[in-house]
């Protein structure tokens, strides 16, 4: 089992009519072994930028720490909150910072940009960034959400509707992976709200 | 030169994804029609399935040529069993001889996973799922080949055939018609050629039924 | 520079508490030649006497007015070569930002990192303070913006200033003259009007330098014949 | 010593291997060795192919009323599940059942086959193999393929003469006479139930509970084990299976969740 398979993780971001939903597992487990069903992999950058780290677990609560330093010290400097495109090219830098010894750790970048514009990105570990205008996915799971976004997916949903495909697109995902899964958190960002509910899905 | 002995492999992997969905009355076997080696691609039209018995179809992919073989081994099992028992081999029977068959390979395998589908002796759709080595199992629906994982889930959600070990037990045959059957093929197809670069060009679609035979083809993206 | 480099500081405090070493470098300052900037409504305007030693320069070779970046362009009094130091390590910095953001860096952080330069010069060992105040001029998301820099690495934010020699005259004309609602012409006509009033000598073209940004967020420096047509319409 | 190849001769029980007319099909009964040089290669090759299922969770244990044998059914190849509805109780006969753990096809293979040659042991003998017997049977087969490859850690649990009887065979050839036993990724968590829980006498429903909750117990905390948990249970006159409960709805069922946190329910999305 690669390193990146070492704690498991599944993460999906979608793009909606001006809105996004973040989902992921809920599982931290140390190779088949599960430890915590309640592993928090989704982070809120400010209101309207959420980043979840898949993969290793250490290196996602590490790299998170540093990015949340990064992104005061932006905040403080110039009074404004960092835009989605800038985050993600901010994460890029420090993911390539550590090119010959990286974290091991898969970012999903989603925001709501200027004029409201859903933005969301993902990347490999040494920063390479992948805009996508439809959805991304990382994670143990991710061929199987691959597979399962494609084909639910549909451009320009509502939130209410954003919810329910992306996390049926997770837990149809997390189902067919051993390593993540058990439950799913689901974040739908809208530009006047967010709306964050936990999923009820196959604990096993 | 004798170095370079050392990593010949006698096997290759031509890629392409085979799905079968059983019905109440009917089943579906589907695959694509595209065969690549590494990166390339050396034919658009070329099929999977291949008619094992009248109500049996198998598709297979992986290694062609092993499946070719394959193929051949049950044909000729197939032919001997006709000459004994004077009828067609059934679906249930011809699974558990494809399972015996990979197995007697059982070291030095057959590269090809296959899918069995077929209607058994009530006419009632059944669908065989098998790994490499002869495992095999009953299931209402399966997918197998390069973009397997990009399709199972999708069914699993779409078809959410109950398991067939619950007690008290419950009918794994989906209750999609088939037409419905065959609009999910098309779809996880379409799906599963964005993302998989050896599944494409075309989709072959076997349905079987009471009244025989049927069989269409769906282009899909060559890129 | 580094074995040389003394870990002692020049710029200490004097029994009355100042720092006597930027005292001087404001004084260096005051005796350069005049520059003065202007916010229009929109877009900003940076000037400076262009005074030439011989009429044998080519003073094409000289320019005091330079750009940080596509969007920010700088003019000093003082010392010319540390303008160019400075400007230097601005341009760096200002690709940093970009090179890390993928976002032009905003007007006040480029303004605050190399102001904080020249703090660092003030408080470091073996080096002496810049010879130099800057006028930062720039058009970013939150509209012009002119910025004054210090040697000390004190920056404030002007709506029009002036540095260099007779100073206070070429202030007090621009407070007469200054409007809110200026549009960037009328910025340039004042700005060379405000440049003849201390000038010694015929204003033309080849003796002063102009510096331009507006809406469309490209600072760019006017070339002499540009120049000869705002004094047309000035006389 | 030969490799036993027993096994294929089962296609041509009818006429006997001799036979000439068969001949031509079956080739010489042995097994197919490719005649590459590197064959340990090929084998982690093979391996690397096949990846037999390494996750899975079974448990037996003897009781005062007979056995109880259960298990969890899904298969995963690395860390994708391949499957969550195999059988891995395989009934051997009326009388023996078998358990699945490590290579599906070699468990399914060689169980089938013992079945053959138990049945073959009640033709030739006139009373059923006793569970030692049948144990012995498959360890013997599994013994002469040391080394080649398979991977099966299975039970055989049964009734006969002498009661229930209870063995554990695996693939080193080893054989253990037991009265509990977990074979798989998830028996550390299904001990750690069994243990705590088990008593001689327990009824047969407390036993199956026991079991069941064991079985849950691993799926929860074992990424492998996972899907249905089935438990049967032997008695004097043979095997019954007692219950197929799925785990997702299992877990609820153990620890439902307090209504507060349930806003709303998952509503199926038109055509999604």
């Amino acid at each position: 089992m690669s390193i990146f398979e070492y704690n498991g993780s599944a993460l999906v971001a979608m793009v909606g009519k001006n809105c996004f939903a973040i989902a992921s597992d809920r599982r931290l487990g140390v190779n088949l072994q599960t430890i915590a069903t309640d592993f928090q992999k989704i982070y809120k950058i400010h209101d309207r930028l959420y980043l979840g780290l898949s993969g290793l677990g250490t290196d996602a609560q590490t790299l998170y720490q540093r990015l949340v330093f990064r992104h005061k010290l932006y905040q403080l400097r110039e009074e404004r909150d960092m835009k989605p495109e800038t985050f993600a090219s901010l994460v890029s830098a420090i993911l390539y910072e550590k090119r010959f010894g990286p974290y091991f750790c898969q970012p999903v970048i989603a925001g709501l940009s200027d004029e409201d514009k859903p933005f969301i990105c993902t990347m490999d570990s040494i920063g390479a960034k992948e805009l996508a205008k439809d959805f991304v996915v990382a994670g143990t799971a991710s061929e199987s959400l691959y597979g399962a976004c494609e084909a639910m997916f549909k451009p320009d949903l509502e939130p209410e509707e954003l919810f329910e495909v992306v996390s049926q697109a997770l837990l149809s995902s997390v189902d067919r992976d051993c390593l993540s899964g058990w439950g799913g958190h689901v974040y739908v960002v809208t530009p006047t709200e967010v709306t964050e509910r936990i999923l009820k899905g196959r604990m096993d | 030169m004798s170095k370079q002995q050392a990593n010949w492999s006698p096997y290759d992997n031509n890629g392409g994804s085979c799905v079968a969905i059983a019905g109440a009355d009917y089943c579906v076997v589907a695959a694509d029609t595209r065969m690549s080696t590494g990166y390339s691609i050396l034919t658009r039209d070329y099929s999977k399935i291949c008619k094992l018995a009248d109500k049996c179809f198998l598709a297979s992919s992986g290694f062609q040529a092993d499946v070719r073989a394959l193929q051949k081994n049950l044909a000729a099992r197939h032919l001997s069993y006709q000459h004994q028992h004077n009828k067609q081999m059934s679906c249930p029977a011809m699974a558990q001889l494809l399972s015996n068959t990979l197995y007697y390979k059982r070291f030095f395998p057959y590269y090809a996973f296959n899918v069995l589908g077929g209607l058994d002796s009530e006419g009632k759709g059944c669908v065989f799922t098998y790994d490499a080595v002869g495992s095999y199992e009953k299931v209402g629906y399966s997918a197998q080949g390069s973009g397997s994982t990009l399709i199972m889930p999708v069914l699993d959600k779409r078809l959410q055939s109950p398991s067939p070990l619950l007690l008290p037990p419950q009918d794994a045959v989906t209750p999609l018609s088939e037409e419905e059957a065959i609009d999910l093929v098309k779809t996880v197809f379409v799906a599963a050629t964005e993302r998989d670069i050896h599944t494409g060009d075309s989709v072959e679609i076997v349905v079987l039924n009471a009244d025989g035979i049927r069989r269409e083809h769906v282009e899909l993206r060559k890129d | 520079m580094g074995d040389s480099q003394y870990s002692f500081s020049l710029t200490t405090f004097s029994p009355s508490g100042k720092l006597v070493q930027i005292e001087h470098a404001l004084t260096a300052v005051g005796s350069g030649q005049t520059s003065l900037g202007i916010k229009a409504a929109n877009g900003v305007v940076i000037a400076t006497e262009k005074k030439l030693p011989s009429i044998l320069v080519d003073e094409t070779s000289v320019q005091k007015i330079q750009s940080l970046t596509p969007n920010i362009g700088v003019v000093y009094s003082g010392m010319g070569p540390d303008f160019r130091v400075l400007v230097r390590k601005s341009r760096k910095q200002a690709e940093q930002y970009h090179r890390l953001y993928k976002e032009p860096i905003p007007v006040t952080q480029l303004v605050r990192e190399t102001a904080a330069v020249m703090q660092e010069f003030t408080q470091s060992g073996g080096v002496r303070p810049f010879g130099v105040s800057l006028l930062v001029a720039g058009f970013d998301d939150n509209g012009p913006q002119l910025y004054q820099v210090d040697p000390s690495g004190s920056y404030f934010s002007w709506k029009a200033s002036a540095m260099g020699k007779n100073v206070s005259n070429a202030k007090t004309f621009l407070e007469k003259r200054y409007t809110d609602d200026m549009e960037l012409d009328d910025a340039v006509h004042t700005a060379i009007l405000t440049l003849k009033e201390g000038f010694e000598g015929q204003i033309s073209g080849k003796n002063i330098e102009i510096g331009i940004i507006g809406t469309d967020k490209k600072f760019r420096v006017l070339t002499p014949a540009e120049i000869d047509d705002y004094l047309a319409e000035v006389e | 010593m030969k490799l036993d190849t027993s096994g294929l001769e089962s296609i041509a029980p009818l006429f006997g291997a001799s036979n000439e007319l068969l001949d031509g099909l079956s080739t010489a009964p042995a097994f197919d060795l490719p005649s590459n040089v590197d064959l340990d290669g090929f084998l982690k090759e093979t391996i690397q192919m096949v990846k037999p299922a390494k996750g899975t969770t079974t448990l037996a244990f003897i009781f005062k009323e007979g056995v109880i044998v259960a298990a969890d059914s899904r298969a995963s190849m690395g860390g994708y599940i391949s499957s969550q509805s195999v059988k891995k109780i395989i009934e051997i006969n009326p009388y023996m059942l078998g358990t699945m753990a490590g290579g599906a096809a070699d468990c399914q293979f060689w169980h089938r086959n013992l079945g053959i040659k138990c049945r073959l042991h009640e033709l030739a003998n006139k009373r059923r193999i006793s569970v030692t017997g049948a144990s012995k049977l498959l360890a013997n087969i599994l013994y002469s393929y040391r080394g080649m490859g398979l991977s099966v850690g299975t039970m055989i649990a049964g009734w006969d003469e002498t009661g229930p009887g209870l063995y554990y065979v695996d693939n080193d050839g080893g054989r253990l006479k037991g009265a509990r036993f977990s074979v798989g990724s998830g028996s550390p968590y299904a001990y750690g139930v069994l243990d705590d829980g088990y008593r001689y006498d327990m009824s047969i429903e407390e036993a199956a509970e026991l079991a069941r909750r064991a079985i849950y117990h691993a799926t929860f905390r074992d990424g492998a084990s996972g899907g249905v948990a089935s438990v049967y249970y032997v008695g004097p006159s043979g095997w019954k299976k007692l219950s197929g409960d799925d785990v997702g709805e299992l877990h609820y069922h153990y620890y439902p969740v307090t209504a507060g946190t349930v806003e709303q329910e998952m509503v199926e999305v038109t055509g999604a």
